[in-house]
């Protein structure tokens, strides 16, 4: 029981986990570039979801939708402030545009928002759902089923609609997607946009998850998403997914086995294990190599 | 050969930086100048390593403080002196640097960055945890003061001419490498690897050696660092820090001598600038980085040309895409 | 007259795709030789297999009698085989000069230690550099470029340079990948010229290209390759001839408009 | 830039810089280090507000000596680096004659040597780290040290209140978290009470459920949560969430009213202990609360009542002592019952206080004094 209850919180923390890595993930393989404002990105989506929440009353939907609009149109800043002018030049320094407007978002929301910690109010009455001898509680479940749906889209998207074959083609080689009549500008804006908009919807399931938002929340959740990104391969939507998953399960087995101060040092082992052995993650594509 | 006037440049800011101290006399922007000065070997450091081989380095923190740590749990608990310590943190961070290279070196750019980001973060939390090595959590006091001659170096008058002194050695040995057999390999590796393999470089060990000598610096930084400030905690060497320095090389201008040092430069000092923004202090701090690199991308240093001829190329803004049609495959 | 480089059997397949299929190459010391063939038939993954970029899926590659199979492309650098690009590959952010230096790092040994004190070894390495450097600059007309980036030079210049550069190495073999690439019918005459004296100089040559006219005028012998494998070997007169050859070009030729 | 035109650019930088540090005359300065902006932004606010508070009350009974109190407010980022340059910062500037900081025991200890050298009083309201006060002469803390709390929680709240047999602890890894921890622990032992788990987290962590879960699975009866406000509600919450009745206490880091509003029904029955309490009907304490709130738009809580203390006493100090640094230290050190809105402070000769704690219990979603316990 007690493993099993472990396990299952890992599953609903990693499936949060595999929101954002999905989101990082697209951004990712369309940009070519690891974010450093990724973590404000999870911050704005969650503080959106909190407005929508306290002031409008909002429910559970309109606050995802809310904070999936919220970091969309963030994605959307991000691209022009720090990917596009920077597009011909040499990555590092589209890089050290994100860590400069990852400073002024965090900085400028805690003088904004407030520094203190909100409450994110209980949007559904929470309960347990005895499933056996382990306690679930329905927002455990809610998250779960969110998660699972919104991956289930993505993958339609991503396979069976014009634009999603046009964000993987652009991933994979821009020149050869611009040959093939793929916009490639816009192809990258929309990529970047969806992937913080995913990174927002699992701000607000944090912040509903944990009852709380924070202006400083984003900081250890984007070193979250990168490393199940990395787990699960860079430029794989099931890959990121079942990397998130991963993440959360080894998480929580490594403060069960181990002591809790060890379960990052753990995390972080086992992303270079998984470097060493397979760089191109459980499930990423081979010739990836930047 | 550097000319006559170039000797001349070098012989007064020499002068200058020497007289510093008395010409300021303000404690408080000696120690801003001793905290440029940890900074810039710091910086130039990992801008050996990103700028010279183009390995991208996201982790520099994670040897920074193996070097402060190595100084602070040997001089406080073997008495073990500076000068000893000095070239002894650098070599330990240096060992931990072959051992990551070993296993990462042969990944490409990206995985490299993600090994070296966590190695840093396990770095950091090895520290937190392992109490009886690291006394965990609460940090290492008392670190005593370097002694020269009997003779305690104690204020921050000393530490200047310390930090100026391995500042100029860092600088002074890392242009001899880099202008020499070494370094154009490394910048033959930075600029294709597969030619470099194809001129007999050992590229594998070339970048081995890079990072050794990289990694070396950051170790003599932190041991600088610990006897300097005589208390160092895991708080100092978080992620962010590494970011920062890794800022200040891209602010600066990676690829060139001088641009780290004035990154290192401008982003130590801006802050104390904005101190009186109170709140808004990171807020315009991150929009001076930004507006920095709008107006120079290929950083503040970017252009000079001090031992290597180094261009980035021009970056064209609002470049209109291509918008090619699907018939122009073939020729 | 001996064999400098010989392959047996030589094979690299990617996943499902025979790239290179069963070669065996014999090129005599003091030849050039030519490889010919369609685009796509495998005539650059032969060259990276022979220069240790690829590792072969099965087969030998002997240089000089000796096995360089499965050694890395430094190691085979070291032994004296030097190469040009097919895509120029040039250490674009360096000078002219640089260039060519990096081509002498198997015949220089400064180690930290004499960079750091420049001792009378780093002096003599770098005056090596620098000498014989702008030796072979001068003999392939870029002594004037010397000081400039490497990436502002011309198309076709550039070409020259990474002739300059393999030079450098001071290879016994050297493998031109599609050398004339991009050069106008003066460059290339000037480029025949000088390929003709290195190797009157006595240096081997293997060379990849699709300007019959250089590959008529210049090879000894000329291998031609289609779809990874070896279908024909002779004399450019032979190879002209050769209703194979002909077949491989132009029956090809109408489905693939690139080649030739 | 050349290297020399950028050193003549510094040059200047710095002359400039240096002489407009130079205040006007007729004035008292006293440093504030804290965190502003960063990670602790939040904790660093407390002290900001309640410390304006303390000066503009001095200021409105005539200042000290005549003289008009100003505060030097610098933002620390809550980085040791930081605080170690502001450190050498108001050393440096002549007019200031005492500071207050840091908010955290690393930041504080980071700047000890440098206000230990040049001699100036770092007076901190929050760090409770038994190594601060001894760090030099000129270190002063006013929390009261985990030697002290650490065997009030255990005596009185785990065994006499709520009666434990065995507890666990959980514990935010860094160096307060650390001692608190481990001074309750020892102290919980040598009144037999079983110890069954102790676990870390870190301080950015948001999701406790593994282990409270490895916890739970020891069964302790109750569990000593040494965390800030902050963490402590989410921790309360999550235990809630996990279905596991166990009694929940804290060190007295968690008396605030975030602490109620994120904790909500989860937090009820906790039990901590104060010296500083909402409900105090001594006058000078309900004006600092009203104040407070009509500032901060919020109630204060531990923190910003023991800086609004630290401010009065340093200018207490000053004024008997008056224009000198060292005479301040040595007045200050000489403090004895003074009334603060946190109760009567005595230093002793480390530089500690020994606090006089109460029973701080949650009740119907109120702070509630538990007078029965009071030490």
């Amino acid at each position: 029981m007690f493993w099993l209850q472990q396990i299952f919180n890992g599953i609903t923390q990693g499936s949060i986990y595999a929101l954002m890595a999905i989101g990082y993930s697209i951004i990712l393989g369309i940009i070519g570039l690891v974010t450093f404002v990724h973590g404000e990105v999870i911050m704005i989506g969650a503080f959106a979801g909190f407005f929508m929440v306290t002031f409008l009353k909002a429910n559970f939907f309109l606050a995802v939708l809310a904070g999936f609009a919220a970091s969309w149109l963030l994605g959307i800043i991000i691209e022009r402030v720090c990917y596009r002018p920077f597009r011909s030049g040499p990555r590092e320094i589209a890089l050290i545009a994100t860590i400069g407007l990852s400073i002024l978002l965090r900085s400028l929301s805690q003088v904004t928002f407030g520094t203190e910690q909100k409450l994110m109010p209980d949007l559904l009455n929470s309960h347990f759902i005895p499933l056996g001898q382990i306690r679930i509680t329905n927002i455990q479940l809610l998250i779960i089923f969110t998660v699972f749906i919104l991956a289930l889209l993505l993958h339609q998207f991503f396979y069976k609609t014009k634009t999603g074959i046009a964000l993987r083609a652009v991933s994979m080689n821009k020149q050869a997607a611009a040959l093939l009549g793929v916009h490639v500008n816009r192809t990258i804006l929309l990529g970047n946009a969806l992937g913080c908009a995913l990174g927002g919807v699992s701000g607000v399931l944090l912040g509903i998850y944990y009852n709380s938002v924070h202006p400083v929340m984003g900081a250890s959740v984007a070193m979250k998403a990168f490393t199940a990104t990395v787990f699960g391969g860079i430029g794989s939507i099931p890959g990121a997914a079942l990397g998130g998953i991963l993440l959360g399960i080894f998480e929580n087995l490594g403060v069960a086995i181990f002591s809790s101060g060890y379960r990052d040092i753990i995390s972080f082992s086992i992303l270079i294990l998984i470097l060493l052995i397979r760089p191109q993650g459980i499930l990423g594509r081979k010739e990836l190599e930047r | 050969m550097a000319s006559f006037k170039q000797k001349l440049v070098y012989f007064l800011s020499a002068i200058a930086l020497l007289m510093f101290p008395w010409f300021i006399q303000n404690d408080y922007w000696l120690r801003v100048a001793i905290m440029i000065g940890l900074y810039i070997i710091l910086a130039s450091s990992l801008n050996l390593i990103n700028g010279y081989t183009g390995q991208f380095n996201i982790g520099h923190a994670g040897f920074y403080c193996i070097g402060a740590y190595t100084a602070a749990i040997l001089a406080t608990r073997y008495h073990f002196s500076f000068w000893l310590l000095l070239p002894l943190s650098g070599i330990v961070a240096a060992l931990f640097s072959i051992l990551i290279g070993l296993a990462t070196l042969r990944l490409k750019g990206i995985y490299f960055s993600m090994t070296t980001l966590g190695f840093s973060e396990i770095i950091r939390l090895t520290v937190l945890n392992w109490a009886s090595l690291t006394r965990g959590p609460m940090g290492i006091p008392g670190i005593p003061l370097p002694e020269l001659f009997g003779f305690h170096l104690a204020s921050n008058r000393h530490f200047y001419y310390i930090v100026l002194a391995l500042t100029g050695i860092m600088l002074f040995l890392s242009k001899r490498v880099i202008s020499s057999r070494i370094g154009r390999a490394w910048i033959a590796i930075r600029e294709d690897e597969d030619a470099a393999r194809a001129m007999g470089v050992e590229t594998f060990r070339y970048k081995l050696y890079n990072l050794i000598f990289g990694t070396f610096w950051a170790g003599v930084a932190g041991c600088f660092y610990a006897f300097f400030t005589s208390f160092i905690s895991a708080d100092s060497f978080t992620l962010d820090e590494g970011f920062s320095i890794l800022a200040m090389v891209l602010v600066g201008g990676q690829g060139n001598l001088i641009g780290p040092v004035i990154g290192a430069a401008s982003l130590t000092i801006l802050p104390e600038i904005f101190r009186n923004m109170a709140q808004l202090r990171l807020v315009i701090f991150g929009a001076a980085i930004l507006i920095m690199i709008y107006l120079r991308p290929q950083g503040l240093a970017g252009s000079s040309i001090l031992s290597q001829k180094y261009h980035y190329p021009k970056i064209q803004r609002h470049s209109p895409p291509k918008h090619q049609g699907q018939q122009e495959v073939s020729p | 007259m001996t064999a400098i480089l010989q392959t047996a059997n030589l094979s690299k397949s990617f996943g499902g795709l025979h790239a290179v299929e069963a070669v065996n190459l014999e090129v005599e010391r003091g030849h050039i030789h030519g490889i010919i063939g369609p685009n796509g038939a495998g005539k650059t993954t032969l060259f990276n297999l022979l220069t240790g970029t690829y590792t072969p899926s099965r087969g030998e590659i002997y240089f000089n009698g000796l096995s360089i199979t499965r050694l890395s492309p430094e190691r085979i650098a070291r032994l004296g085989i030097a190469r040009t690009f097919q895509n120029i590959k040039l250490f674009k952010y360096m000078s002219v000069l640089d260039n060519v230096k990096i081509g002498f790092h198997t015949q220089t040994e400064t180690s930290f230690w004499d960079a750091f004190f420049h001792t009378s070894r780093f002096h003599r390495d770098e005056r090596i550099a620098a000498q014989k450097g702008f030796e072979i600059l001068t003999r392939v007309g870029l002594a004037k470029h010397a000081d400039d980036l490497a990436s502002n030079l011309p198309y076709g210049t550039q070409r020259k340079l990474e002739i300059a550069r393999a030079l450098a190495t001071q290879p016994q073999l050297l493998l031109l990948d599609e050398p004339a690439a991009g050069m106008n019918p003066a460059e290339t005459a000037e480029l025949i010229d000088f390929i003709r004296k290195l190797n009157q100089e006595g240096l081997t040559i293997i060379i990849i290209e699709h300007d019959m006219k250089l590959i008529m005028n210049l090879c000894h012998r000329i291998t031609v390759i289609h779809h990874g494998e070896k279908i024909f070997e002779g004399t450019p007169v032979e190879v002209q001839n050769h209703p194979g050859v002909i077949e491989a070009y132009l029956g090809k030729g109408r489905l693939n408009p690139s080649a030739v | 830039m050349s290297k020399k035109r950028l050193i003549l650019a510094l040059t200047i930088i710095f002359s400039i810089a240096g002489s407009v540090l130079a205040a006007p005359a007729g004035t008292v300065k006293i440093g504030l280090s804290a965190p502003i902006t960063g990670n602790l932004a939040e904790y660093g606010e407390n002290f900001k507000y309640s410390v304006l508070m303390a000066a503009d009350k001095i200021n409105a009974n005539g200042g000290i000596r005549g003289r008009k109190l100003v505060v030097d407010i610098q933002d620390s980022k809550g980085d040791p680096k930081e605080a170690a340059l502001i450190a050498q910062k108001f050393v440096q500037d002549q007019e200031i004659l005492a500071t207050i900081g840091e908010f955290s025991s690393t930041s504080s200890l980071a700047a000890a040597p440098i206000y230990e050298r040049y001699g100036l009083v770092q007076l901190s309201p929050t760090a409770s780290h038994p190594d601060f006060a001894k760090a030099g002469q000129y270190m002063f803390g006013i929390i009261g040290t985990q030697d002290a709390e650490g065997p009030f929680n255990a005596k009185y709240i785990a065994k006499k209140y709520l009666k434990l047999k065995s507890v666990a602890a959980i514990y935010v890894n860094n160096d307060w978290g650390l001692v608190t921890k481990d001074r309750f622990i020892e102290a919980a032992r040598g009144e037999g009470i079983k110890v069954t788990s102790q676990q870390p987290f870190f301080e950015t962590e948001k999701d406790f459920n593994a282990v409270l879960t490895k916890i739970r699975a020891t069964n302790p009866e109750g569990i000593f949560i040494a965390a800030m406000y902050n963490e402590a509600a989410l921790i309360c919450r999550q235990i809630k969430k996990l279905g596991w009745n166990v009694k929940l206490m804290a060190p007295s880091s968690v008396f605030s009213e975030k602490l109620l509003e994120i904790g909500g029904e989860a937090v009820e029955g906790l039990a901590t202990n104060t010296f500083f309490a909402l409900t105090d009907p001594d006058p000078k304490v309900q004006v600092y609360i009203n104040e407070f709130r009509k500032r901060a738009g919020r109630n204060p809580n531990l923190h910003a009542a023991s800086a609004y203390d630290s401010a009065l006493l340093l200018a207490e100090a000053i004024r008997k002592a008056g224009f000198n640094r060292k005479a301040i230290r040595d007045q200050l050190a000489q403090t004895k019952n003074f009334p603060g809105i946190t109760g009567k402070i005595t230093f002793t000769p480390v530089g500690d206080v020994v606090r006089k704690y109460k029973i701080l219990v949650v009740e119907n979603g109120q702070w509630v004094v538990k007078k029965d316990y009071t030490q």
